[in-house]
């Protein structure tokens, strides 16, 4: 059958659901309907979605933690942790590399491996191996609504176990969990494996659970531009909606120019909000996250402080819902408790120390949105229109087109055309537009953006630049220079 | 001179696509032959591309924390493949979290690699390092 | 005499100057003549002036670190360790607090002490009891240029010593040194004492070696609105010009909202150049500096990162020519060298990502900091109306009129009348202007921002919001709400 | 019941004014009766106002770290001075820099301090000691 974005029926969705269950042996001890019995038991103070709605309401931004380990009762302390000393308003379950793979075996050997060592031998939590009884031990030692977070372009499994394991938020999509994690995975595949996820969702949701949802909104973090992380997160919600999900939050990955950041926000709440209205989706709720930079990190942890906290005074003042945490260890690998508590510790600061203060509305970040907003309005007609109409045709066909087109992707269904640098505010700008459908006076816009930092380092614009970008932060840069600029 | 040959890729289920994309530009530039795998790169694809191409390095990158598993028994393959002796480099995040590089160091040097390099490596320790074990300096 | 904003004669500054180098024995070791020869032969690269016109025409943030302890040999050990791991621009000898009040005696005692308990006990460096040469072996082991910086009412002594010792600025000012630092010390005679040392520092001019001055811009560093902090600066810079200093770099201390924080040091640079030129002053060189908030501070280092951090980015979107970076220690105790380093660092990384951004021609920016010059102009009028045209007599009679007000001053000789309370959205408006002369479009100004809070918090203005406020802080906002708000 | 008497100020040469005014502020609005010295009190000055007002408590603060240095012989002064055994409080940043603070406290109470508080002491803290020591609670 033709994929398309529609509802799964029960049928579809039931048939399928007997193969996933069978992936792991685990799958077995998922019963949905006391899964869903389960989950209304759940205290709304530990629900995701309603702890972001107060957020939303209040004007606040919440903060949020990635973590995750091999051993799950190592799991809930550091959780525990992160609750209490690291002051988190929301908690993840980051999941480890060969769980998202669907590597099961592998990380039982992980699970082995971590228990003899006596360190993680895991770069995450691998809940499809504990299953549903162990994923309830650790939501249910928490007083802090918990998010499953990862990177899964197969997903269907996890989703199951963790929903049903008492988790009330869930990561992913089909595209955003392909790109920017997967070689091989083909778009169609992944995008029928969120349609199931999201159908499940849709079920909970039917029987008065609700699960909140969240596209990963900062693809590789690596000179994004916004116009496709806003396309790529609100084609995700429009498929998302399709199948029934009613909490969606939508995400950006900071780029470090602070105008340009806070209008991508802005850009990309009210865009959602009108395209999901546009399809008649006027009762999903719509909140924001902001990811604090999510490409290379300094070694330096004083120096990696300074890049949290210039993501957390950016994520408060684009009024974000959340904001994504990194840790004073991430140059280096998978924190230590401490170091994630630290970078806990200091975005609460500034969240709540500037938390009256907002940049959403002034001229620039009005501008800059308003361009966003027209490059966005740009590609997902076009996706619109090869997709006739079907979002999930033309996502296909866009991806294939080079339409929408994500930098730094390893996936072989992104065509990596497009060229992204900064202009010479560090604003990300298109250097080559590929083939992504803008307007003539858009392109003409970011060419002349780049041909000012090009008179201003006295060099032609070339890909050079896109290299001294990528190398500027370990530098300690946001524009890559040439020597002497 | 004759152009060296240097195969490049990411380890295992690793999908950290940005660094191998730079440094297969950067070594390029500087005059090397390079063949590069991208991300998700198995033991076998390196040394099939290794002995395709008569490669004079094979460089590995792990950024994701897998790495001290998934580089386990390459250098025996190698060696059964008839690549006795070629340099192994390793660089990234070679395992998880923030540990003491010496150490880090130590495992890799055991598993039979011939240098392994701590987070943040610069490009230019790269490309001096590759100089020197191919005795380009 | 009477106390008049003119140049000392060379009979008046080197009668006194005989009395001032009997003051402590290593006054005597004091030789101008060798003394200029000694500046003469300073590098340009560490002449402090030099650095900062460099950075102001790149348009460009330098870093200084405050750091002083009592033994020498530590102090330059302690300064080497900022200038290399910590990557300081610009260096300080921050002086402890018995040579402040000229207790040379006791800063003695704190020396002995020191070297028997082989902890620092002396809270900054005791230029002074070291005298000359020891300064020059200070100075002339480091890389950077190096200013003393204090709190001396009456430094008349350590700045024949330091500037002899090869130190190449000088911080400090009749009124900010006196006001914030003082309890008894009568404004006549710190403003007189001071205009010794800017005499001395036109004297160094006059024989072509140039000394940076920076007047102390923070004052007491709680709640300061801008208008009061930019007037003294304002004043101090004339003095010093009057003297014949040509260098000088006026300061602010950040106040919390990013918007007002940009605005002061706009209006700052705009007005001192102003104001300078209208006296005659055109070839007088002025530069800026923004100090990383000022009062108190968390107790979490993780915290204090953040604090540091929005104090650097703040100081970068403002374009301060210099920030004053505070450490990871700072509500603990005088840091250890690493905190210093580790303050240094974080604050390093955002001058450099973020000299690319500027706020200061932002609307919301310009229109605050029409506000702040119109407040100064008001201020500054009623000054030389006081004093007959002459600002010395005029800052005299405006301190004792209220005309002048620091907020939480410890000096007597200040009226204490003004109360200063954050808007709503942070920034320090006046909720009591006392007798500062503003006008009654400018009190309705103060007075609309403030009922706005008080209508968010549903309470009214009143003196509790000022105590709200200064506690806020350690509590981790910028505004202090009532309960629930 | 009466009003108990309080003297506050800070010791010595400093001169940091905010956390006076504000604990003076906060502590009269408790419903003591606050004599308050300000900044840069010296010894003699607390003693002499203690007597003045037959004062329940002295409460001294230190900020700029030279606490220890200044707060030597109070005691031995309020002793000869006939105040034997009125509680004497000392908090602030007592000492010069970040230092384990069961230490400094120890050095306090060798000084004759009833009580040595550490940085960032709360007003609440210091309101409910003091109700303590006054046996209002
Ligand atoms: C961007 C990023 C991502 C992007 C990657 C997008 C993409 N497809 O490329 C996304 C968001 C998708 C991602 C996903 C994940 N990531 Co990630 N990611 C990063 C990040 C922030 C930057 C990596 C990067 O691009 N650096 C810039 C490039 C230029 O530098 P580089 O890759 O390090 O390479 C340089 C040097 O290391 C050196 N080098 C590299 N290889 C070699 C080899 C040799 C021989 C030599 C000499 C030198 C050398 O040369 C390069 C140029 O100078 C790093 C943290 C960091 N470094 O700051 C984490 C990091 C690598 N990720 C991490 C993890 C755990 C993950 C995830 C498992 C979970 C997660 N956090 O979401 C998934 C993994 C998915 C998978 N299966 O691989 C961890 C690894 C932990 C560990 N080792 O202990 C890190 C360290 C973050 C952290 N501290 O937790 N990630
Ligand atoms: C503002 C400030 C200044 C202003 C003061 C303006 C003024 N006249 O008031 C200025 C800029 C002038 C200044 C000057 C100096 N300062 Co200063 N200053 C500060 C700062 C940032 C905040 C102090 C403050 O107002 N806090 C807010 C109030 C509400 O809190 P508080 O005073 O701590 O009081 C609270 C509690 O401690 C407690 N408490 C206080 N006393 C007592 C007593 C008892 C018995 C109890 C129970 C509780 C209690 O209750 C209060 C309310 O909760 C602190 C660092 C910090 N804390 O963040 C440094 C700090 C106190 N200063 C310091 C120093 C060294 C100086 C200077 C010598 C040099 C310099 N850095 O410029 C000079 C000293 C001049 C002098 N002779 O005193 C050091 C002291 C170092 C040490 N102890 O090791 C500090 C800690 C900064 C640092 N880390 O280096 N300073």
């Amino acid at each position: 059958m033709e994929l398309k974005n529609r509802k799964l029926t029960q049928d579809e969705f039931f048939k399928e659901r007997e193969e996933v269950l069978q992936q792991w042996p685990t799958g077995k001890s998922v019963d949905l309907e006391k899964a869903i019995e389960y989950q209304q038991g759940i205290a709304s103070a530990k629900r995701f979605g309603d702890k972001l709605a107060k957020a939303k309401a209040e004007g606040v931004t919440l903060i949020q933690p990635r973590a995750g380990v091999a051993l799950y009762t190592e799991h809930i302390k550091l959780l525990q942790y992160l609750e209490t000393e690291g002051e988190a308003d929301l908690l993840p379950s980051t999941i480890d590399s060969y769980t998202r793979l669907n590597r099961y075996k592998e990380a039982e050997v992980g699970i082995e491996k971590s228990k003899e060592s006596g360190r993680s031998m895991l770069n995450g939590f691998p809940a499809v191996n504990y299953g549903v009884d162990i994923c309830r031990t650790v939501t249910s030692s928490l007083e802090t609504p918990v998010q499953v977070r990862h990177g899964t372009p197969d997903a269907r499994l996890l989703t199951e176990i963790t929903i049903a394991g008492g988790f009330t938020s869930y990561e992913g999509g089909g595209i955003s969990y392909n790109i920017p994690y997967s070689k091989n995975h083909s778009l169609a595949s992944t995008i029928a494996h969120w349609q199931y996820a999201d159908r499940l969702v849709g079920i909970y949701e039917e029987a008065g659970v609700s699960i909140n949802r969240e596209p990963f909104g900062p693809l590789t973090g690596t000179l994004v531009p916004p116009c496709i992380s806003n396309s790529v997160a609100i084609i995700e919600a429009l498929l998302a909606a399709t199948q029934g999900v009613k909490d969606i939050t939508v995400g950006y990955g900071q780029c470090g120019n602070l105008i340009q950041d806070v209008a991508a926000i802005r850009a990309l709440n009210h865009l959602t909000r009108e395209y999901l209205d546009k399809f008649g989706f006027e009762d999903v709720r719509v909140t924001t996250v902001f990811h604090q930079w999510m490409g290379g990190f300094p070694q330096d942890e004083a120096k990696s402080f300074a890049v949290i906290s210039w993501g957390a005074a950016a994520a408060v003042l684009a009024k974000a819902t959340k904001v994504i945490v990194k840790t004073p260890h991430e140059a280096m690998g998978v924190p230590t408790k401490e170091a994630n508590a630290a970078g806990l510790k200091a975005t609460k600061q500034l969240t709540s120390m500037l938390k009256d203060q907002s940049f959403v509305e002034i001229p620039a970040v009005v501008a800059e949105s308003q361009i966003i907003k027209e490059e966005v309005t740009c590609i997902l007609n076009k996706v619109e229109e090869l997709g006739k109409g079907d979002y999930v045709q033309g996502t296909i066909a866009a991806f294939e087109a080079g339409v929408i087109d994500i930098p730094f992707a390893p996936s072989k269904f992104n065509a990596g055309k497009l060229m992204p640098a900064r202009d010479n505010s560090g604003a990300v700008r298109l250097l080559d537009t590929g083939n992504v459908p803008l307007t003539p006076e858009l392109k003409a816009f970011h060419r002349s953006k780049l041909e000012e930092r090009a008179a201003f380092e006295k060099r032609p614009v070339s890909f050079q630049m896109v290299v001294d970008d990528v190398y500027a932060i370990g530098k300690g840069f946001l524009v890559g220079r040439p020597h002497g600029k | 001179m004759e152009k060296k040959t240097i195969v490049t890729g990411v380890i295992g289920a690793d999908v950290h696509a940005v660094g191998n994309k730079i440094i297969a530009y950067a070594l390029e530039k500087e005059g090397f032959n390079i063949v590069n795998l991208g991300v998700m790169v198995s033991q076998e694809e390196y040394i099939a591309a290794a002995l395709e191409t008569n490669a004079d390095v094979i460089l590995v990158s792990s950024l994701y924390g897998h790495g001290e598993i998934d580089c386990q028994g390459l250098r025996e393959k190698c060696d059964e493949a008839g690549l006795k002796g070629i340099p192994l480099l390793a660089g990234g995040n070679l395992v998880v979290g923030k540990q003491d590089f010496a150490e880090v160091e130590k495992r890799f040097m055991d598993m039979g690699f011939t240098k392994a390099y701590p987070p943040g490596t610069t490009i230019e320790t790269t490309i001096a390092d590759l100089k020197e074990i191919l005795g380009l300096s």
